[in-house]
């Protein structure tokens, strides 16, 4: 017999090629932290109250508090009925969560008095099918909804504004952009709040930035919420990212002072990542997050693991704790935003399982940033989905008749849109006295696909104009007066409308957006009223025969011929 | 390629040669490392070893006709304090700052601490070509020259890929910080697999 | 400034409105009955259109309503506006590069890398290192190394030869590492290194390899009797191979290859006629005879009627496309159509210049600096489409609107209310496509002249000339004194100055050559040191403003004679630049010319000329009306 | 205590037909049934210069009546909204309107100086007590300021308060 050379079979190399091959994995090491939910490291739940005061928070007394117990001690955890929520034992209160007989106001009487360690407790018990059930619950809103990412790889506004305007079209409640040259940003915001009113009225946008130039596009009303406000699970992080959570909470509430809606972001494996997880568990430290958050008094979270999901992706177990940390979310009432925003794999089957858990029960904003432009251009460094999975997202809802917040648009409207969208900017930066935009370049916005199907733009003078938009103290008001006077009347209204809302101040509520007649919907008005089959939302009626839609469905009443 | 040998034979060992002093001569460059570095670690997140990389950052900085200093830090892992602390201590102001897996930094000693002259943050992307150029340009700054800046590259799919890995390396790296240790200066022993290290 | 007394027969409020190439003026005041004229604001904005033609009312009237916003008043109130006579410019920009560098059989690697290795003159026959162990001790050998060589591997590999007796004298790497190769030699060679395209080297040529010392330049190779020596050539052969040497002057480093047919050519390229008519006769020159033959020819058909360049050059694509242009702009439904020979090329400026271009046929990516040649060329016709405009912006207004005046005389109008000067005066307008000038002699004739080549020229050429590839950079550059970051805690400026900041500089202007904007120091991108991007920058300006300044006054000078001139008042978006104005008052000075910035009104600096100039002769028109009622 | 704090724009507001001036009486006690406050309630809504909701029209727009001050939410409007917040069992969310009504009064570069004044090491115990007293005394704000003094007293005790400067002391 001879002996032949080790060799892989066929099948291995095959296997090998796959592309779920490329993504990376790793050993958990729970002393690190590096470990999604179930570590011996992290504390046992216990709470000790003192005259109305929390004396000792999971096994630590307040002397030893760090700046994350504090807090949470002192304005997230309900001392009232804290020892008596504590006391239930963990697996009652999992059973609550998932059975339809509870209603999810009773659910809220439970965690309000609860600490992070038995939250972790509670949801450590569930399996990833218990997660999605408590969160078809627990969600704030009735109203599943989405959210996008509309940028440009150029930070050309005219693309901004065509993808906006597409994007809005296609269902995305909000639209959320950034940049690459940070200059660039008065520019792409009015774009995208432009293209966005264009598209369908009522869609709220933001710009992310550094807590100064969002806050202060914010409060010019070029864009209508705020979204990248980090925190994190350890002291350590925390004061490494130059915050407190003194010091996120009173931005909080500078953001609603102005009449702004803001939710913060967090994710598990953050702290981990950045070497100071402290020996817990990624999903101890972001429910730590949460309640933080929770304590601060705003109204919503984006979480989901968000720009590290590469960590808790690399672990066991760790899609189900990026679930279950959307599900804590929620289940202590905070609008939940819930990741699916980064790119994730190289295997289209895995990038889909990851969305499951929060597509299938349907969450506040199934991504908080779905990229509405090619992942080329995605200036987040790239979504789990994109635009050319909008076919796919739109035939997974029609097979599982479950609403993820798009829909199938025809060519027609589309075109349109992205037209009137480039020409409203046209007109507006006319107006406005900014860089000109050529009928060439309105001509490629309507059927551009990326920032290379574009003519280039003078870089130079748009980041003059740029500034001349800072400088000369440009409002939200003034888009209005712009669109209004160029002829652009719809939009103008429109964007007017979304304006009025800062007033009344009806979106700094739990998980509001706007209807397309400019009916807040939040999670006073749009209660989550699931109480097992039949209840709740359903996808039905209008909304059904909506996305029963695609590109592609052969008629039944004429076999040659297609609908749609 | 014809070359007589690859470059995976050669090792290498850092030798301690006394304190990490502050530099004099204004022509040198100082390369300050990570605890890890060439000892726990032999090679970065995408296996080059850390031999080449050496040897490519000093002879980036030798071909501009620049001298080196290789200071190993033994009390942090933070890329930009090992980057800064190696600026403080380069006769010419400049350091570059590299760990184990390979991120590196391009730091000046009257920068503060969390700026840099150039970063490296995307440590899958950087192979042997990219060091020998992190070194020609820290020499060039070191000269007084205005080198353009080593082009950066990046990849929307290293997080899948890298994002974990670069984690559990950063948490090894720190397991191996020795607080309060002073900083030394060592020398590069070079070798061949198989054959004894030239003194 | 009379005050107003609305007692007497009202005053009226008038515009003055100055439609330039790229930037539109107003002037508001009240005019009093007797003439006196009180100030009440300016405005200034963006041309919309092409000078003189209706698109440009919108700019107009955004001027107008700037104005009355910053006075106060109301469109309602305005009497008269008052719009330049002004005809439209169009000018253009074309760049022809006539020299072409030519390598062939790889005979020469000129492209002085920054790091070469060790020093002097190594002469011997090519070979492969990978052939080096089958070499015979004894005769010389220049080493090559290809891509994929180690440096450690290649100085043990010269090592080992040298060791078994191969006389190696001279090395040429593919990577960059010459340095790293000598400094592990037991026995120094030249080595020149960063060759990439090393595989063309011709193997078993006689080949020379030279490198000076750290500062220096190349004795032997850049002398055609070095060559000669070298190569033991003949008078004809040498002859033969001094491109070579004259290629090589100024380089710290070299290889030259003897090969049997192998040369270096500095090519001609044709680039076709200019053909120029003019003074009645028909010129002809060739584009790449250079600028100081094309301006010759050009002096001699003055004045210029037309001008065409050969089809398929630059050149004569850009004189077709401004002659288009101008008749597009002038094809209005419902105007006159203008007779084709009055739209005609009335000027032309050449300007010598450089691009640096790839050699072709070169080994390790030489760049030469080619020579080339820079047109501007103007359009220019006499009907205006002004009283389209006029009528236009008393619509969008509701108030009168007249011509009031020729462009060229109310800007000798608005410059004399400059503090210190007098009749005669000249203006000079520095603008961004034409250079113009217009007279006012002491018995109040006024001529006035445009000629091609103002700023746009200046950025193209140090665009072009510091291949910066970048026209913004080069505005920059153009625009913004220069520096040089030495640390984070100071600069210096292009004088020599040392400028100390408390705040220390951002990293990416470290150790650069910056230009100093208003927002503080940016890079500019080039390998060139201050004192080359400096001299750049002046000469460019040189070139295009003294020369047309000079070009433009002789034409408005009473028999062409400078010294006829008393006082040159400098107008225009260019007359704002930090050394433009200096180099022109420099340049008449000999001449006994008084010449500085204008500043209009005493408070406009160079800015709104034409539009005070409108609103003074509106006023003296109403003044010697009232003389004459008075009578 | 709340109730007292009444915006100085109320009087400006003058009469509306349906809607007595917000200074004369307490604000109406809300439910979640009132909420959007926009369309069942836009009769309580003012802007901070006094202007109804309603007024926010583009007309007003375009014939250049409103300035961006008409677009700001009003301290008053936030109270509603903490009480609608406080009636869906949301304590921390209406505690946090309450903050931001009495933010209202902060102009916005002030605003960002007290949000960089709290972060970690940026401010000694010092200066965070004097940015509580001020918030108490220039703008009202006791609910913010006792936010700042609980952070002052935290930052002690987890060493996140900039140490004093050497020519201070």
């Amino acid at each position: 017999m001879t002996t032949t050379e080790p060799r892989p079979s066929i099948r291995t190399e095959l296997l090998e090629s796959r592309p779920v091959n490329l993504d990376g994995f790793v050993e958990e090491w729970p002393e690190k932290g590096l470990v999604a939910m179930e570590s011996d490291f992290d504390p046992a739940p216990s709470i000790r109250v003192e005259d109305g005061r929390v004396v000792e928070l999971d096994g630590r007394a307040r002397a030893d508090f760090d700046f994350m117990d504090t807090f949470i001690a002192n304005h997230a955890i309900d001392v009232a009925s804290a020892e008596a929520s504590m006391a239930i034992p963990s697996a009652q209160i999992a059973r609550m969560l998932i059975d339809p007989g509870v209603s999810r106001g009773e659910v809220l009487a439970v965690t309000r008095g609860l600490t992070p360690a038995k939250v972790l407790d509670v949801v450590k018990l569930m399996n990833v099918v218990e997660i999605m059930q408590g969160m078809q619950k627990m969600r704030a809103r009735r109203t599943p909804a989405n959210q996008g990412h509309s940028t440009s790889a150029r930070d050309n506004p005219i693309q901004v504004a065509a993808d906006a305007a597409e994007g809005a079209l296609r269902g995305f409640a909000e639209l959320e952009t950034t940049l690459g040259v940070l200059r660039y940003a008065p520019l792409v915001a009015i774009a995208l709040q432009v293209g966005a009113q264009v598209g369908r009225s009522g869609v709220l946008t933001q710009c992310a930035l550094e807590e100064a130039t969002e806050l202060e596009l914010g409060m010019r009303g070029i864009t209508a919420y705020a979204e990248t406000i980090s925190i994190y699970g350890t002291e350590s992080v925390f004061v490494d990212g130059d915050d407190t959570p003194w010091s996120k909470a009173f931005l909080a509430s500078a953001y609603a002072s102005r009449g702004i809606k803001m939710r913060f972001t967090s994710g598990t494996g953050s702290e981990v990542q950045m070497g100071n997880a402290e020996g817990k568990s990624m999903l101890y430290l972001e429910i730590r997050c949460i309640l933080m958050a929770k304590g601060a008094g705003v109204q919503g979270l984006q979480n989901g693991s968000i720009s590290c999901i590469g960590v808790p992706g690399a672990v066991p177990g760790g899609i189900r704790a990026v679930a279950a940390e959307n599900l804590v979310a929620s289940m202590v009432d905070l609008e939940c935003a819930s990741g699916n925003d980064q790119s994730f794999s190289h295997s289209s089957m895995r990038r889909t399982a990851r969305l499951m858990p929060q597509l299938l029960p349907g969450t506040d904003f199934v991504c908080s940033g779905y990229s509405a432009v090619p992942n080329a251009d995605n200036m987040f460094a790239g979504s789990n989905f994109d635009t050319e999975d909008y076919d796919d997202w739109n035939t997974i809802q029609r097979d599982l008749q479950v609403d993820g917040g798009l829909r199938h648009v025809r060519e027609p409207e589309i075109l349109q849109a992205r037209n009137t969208a480039a020409r409203a900017l046209q007109a507006l930066f006319a107006h406005l006295d900014l860089p000109a935009i050529s009928d060439e370049e309105v001509e490629a916005a309507t059927y551009a696909d990326s920032s290379n199907d574009y003519p280039l733009r003078d870089v130079l003078a748009d980041l003059k104009g740029a500034q001349s938009v800072m400088e000369r103290g440009i409002t939200g008001l003034d888009l209005v007066r712009g669109l209004e006077t160029t002829g652009f009347h719809d939009v103008a209204q429109s964007l007017l409308n979304v304006l009025r809302q800062r007033v009344s101040g009806d979106l700094l509520q739990t998980s509001a957006v706007l209807t397309p007649d400019f009916t807040p919907l939040s999670a006073i008005n749009d209660v989550n009223d699931y109480a097992g089959p039949g209840t709740g939302y359903r996808l039905a009626g209008e909304r059904w025969e909506e996305l029963k839609k695609l590109r592609h469905v052969t008629s039944a009443t004429n076999p040659e011929t297609e609908v749609g | 390629m014809t070359a007589a040998t690859t470059a995976s034979d050669r090792t290498v060992t850092l030798r301690e040669v006394g304190p990490a002093g502050r530099g004099t001569r204004p022509d040198e460059v100082v390369v300050a490392v990570s605890p890890a570095f060439a000892g726990h670690f032999t090679k970065t997140i995408v296996d080059v070893p850390h031999v080449e990389v050496l040897r490519q950052v000093l002879a980036g900085i030798e071909e501009q006709g620049v001298t080196a200093r290789i200071i190993r830090v033994f009390d942090t892992a933070d890329l930009a304090a090992i980057a800064h602390g190696g600026a403080k201590l380069s006769g010419s102001g400049i350091a570059v700052g590299m760990l184990s897996r390979g991120t590196t930094m391009i730091h000046q000693k009257d920068l503060p601490r969390l700026s840099n002259l150039e970063l490296f943050p995307q440590s899958p992307l950087l192979d042997a070509p990219v060091f020998r150029m992190i070194g020609s340009n820290a020499a060039q700054y070191a000269k007084g020259e205005s080198p353009q800046p080593v082009p950066t590259r990046n990849d929307q799919m290293a997080r899948p890929r890298w994002q974990a890995k670069a984690a559990l390396l950063h948490l090894k790296e720190f397991e191996c910080i020795q607080a309060g240790r002073p900083a030394v200066e060592v020398e590069p022993v070079f070798g061949r697999v198989g054959s004894r290290p030239l003194a | 400034m009379t005050p107003v007394d609305p007692g007497r027969s009202p005053a009226r409020l008038v515009v003055g409105v100055d439609i330039g190439n790229s930037t539109t003026e107003a002037c508001l005041a009240v005019v009093a009955p007797e003439g006196s004229i009180t100030h009440l604001a300016t405005d200034l904005t963006r041309t919309t259109g092409v000078k003189g033609t209706p698109d440009n009312t919108e700019g107009a009237l955004k001027a107008i309503r700037g104005a009355l916003a910053r006075a106060g008043r109301s469109a309602g109130q305005v009497e008269t506006v008052l719009l330049n006579e002004a005809t439209p410019v169009i000018s253009g920009l074309a760049m022809e590069t006539i020299t072409e560098t030519i390598i062939t059989e790889s005979t020469m690697i000129g492209h002085n890398p920054t790091t070469p290795g060790g020093e002097g003159l190594g002469v011997g026959t090519t070979r492969s290192i990978g052939e080096l162990g089958e070499q015979q001790p004894g005769e010389p050998v220049v080493c090559v190394v290809p891509h994929g060589w180690d440096f450690d591997d290649v100085a043990a590999t010269l090592n080992a030869a040298v060791a078994a007796g191969v006389d190696v004298v001279a090395a040429i790497l593919a990577g960059d590492d010459a340095v790293l190769v000598t400094n592990r030699l037991e026995r120094p060679i030249p080595v020149v290194d960063e060759v990439s395209a090393v595989e063309k080297v011709p193997l078993g040529m006689l080949a020379a390899v030279e490198v000076a010392a750290p500062g220096r330049t190349i004795r032997t190779l850049s002398n055609s009797y070095g060559l000669a020596t070298v190569f033991e050539l003949d008078p004809v052969q040498t002859r033969q191979v001094s491109p070579v040497a004259r290629a090589l002057t100024g380089n710290r480093s070299a290889v030259v290859v003897r090969t049997p047919t192998g040369d270096v050519t500095d090519r001609r390229i044709p680039v076709g006629e200019l053909v120029l008519h003019g003074a009645g006769k028909t010129l002809r020159v060739d584009v790449d005879a250079g600028a100081e033959a094309i301006m010759e020819v050009v002096g001699r058909a003055q004045p210029l009627d037309d001008a065409r360049g050969e089809p398929g050059t630059h050149v004569g694509g850009m004189l077709a496309q401004v002659r288009d242009t101008m008749a597009d702009v002038m094809d209005i439904a419902g105007q006159p159509d203008v007779p084709v020979s009055e739209i005609a090329i009335r000027d032309v400026l050449a300007v010598d210049t450089f691009v640096p271009a790839e050699v072709r046929g070169g080994l390790a990516g030489e760049v030469a600096l080619e020579n080339a040649v820079a047109l501007a060329a103007m359009v220019r016709t006499s009907r205006s489409r002004m009283q389209l405009v006029a009528d236009l912006v008393s619509e969008g207004l509701g108030a009168a609107a007249e011509i009031g005046g020729v462009e060229g005389e109310m800007a000798v109008g608005g410059a004399l209310t400059t503090p210190g000067v007098d009749r005669p005066i000249a203006v000079l307008d520095l603008g961004g496509g034409s250079t113009d000038a217009a007279l006012l002699t002491r018995e109040g004739e006024c001529t006035a002249v445009h000629v091609a080549g103002a700023g746009e020229l200046v950025t193209k050429l140090i665009d072009s000339e510091l291949a910066l590839g970048d026209r913004d950079v080069a505005e920059g550059v153009k625009w913004f004194p220069l520096g040089k970051v030495e640390s984070f805690f100071h600069l210096r400026h292009e004088d020599g100055t040392v400028e100390f900041v408390d705040q220390p500089l951002s990293p990416h202007v470290f150790a650069r050559v910056v230009v100093l904007t208003p927002d503080g120091p940016a890079p500019v991108p080039t390998r060139h040191g201050l004192d080359h991007v400096r001299r750049v920058r002046r000469e460019a300006k040189r070139r295009v403003f003294v020369v047309n300044a000079l070009r433009a006054l002789r034409q408005v000078a009473p028999g062409g004679n400078l010294r006829a001139l008393e006082f040159v008042v400098l107008l225009g978006g260019s007359a704002l630049d930090f050394e433009i104005p200096d180099m022109i008052a420099d340049a008449l000075a000999p001449h006994g010319i008084v010449c500085g910035t204008g500043n209009v009104l005493g408070t406009e600096g160079p800015r709104n000329a034409v539009a005070s100039g409108l609103v003074r002769a509106h006023a003296a028109l109403l003044a010697e009306e009232a003389r004459c009622r008075s009578r | 205590m709340q109730r007292g704090a009444c915006h100085s724009g109320a009087s400006l507001r003058g009469p509306t037909e349906s809607e007595p001036a917000l200074s004369a009486s307490p604000p109406p006690e809300l439910t979640t049934a009132d909420y959007p406050l926009s369309i069942n309630r836009p009769e309580l809504l003012h802007t901070p210069s006094g202007k109804p909701i309603t007024a926010l029209t583009m007309d007003a727009v375009v014939s250049g009546e409103l300035s961006a001050e008409d677009l700001r939410i009003a301290p008053e409007t936030l109270q509603l909204q903490a009480q609608l917040a406080d009636a869906s069992g949301r304590p921390q969310l209406a505690a946090n309107f309450r903050r931001a009504a009495e933010m209202t009064a902060i102009p916005d570069a002030e605003v960002l100086a007290m949000y960089n004044a709290l972060r970690p090491r940026a401010s000694t115990a010092a200066q965070l007590a004097e940015l509580a007293d001020r918030l108490e005394r220039a703008y009202s704000a006791p609910v913010c300021a006792a936010l700042v003094r609980e952070a002052a007293e935290v930052y002690a005790r987890r060493d996140l308060l900039a140490r004093p400067t050497a020519d201070v002391g």
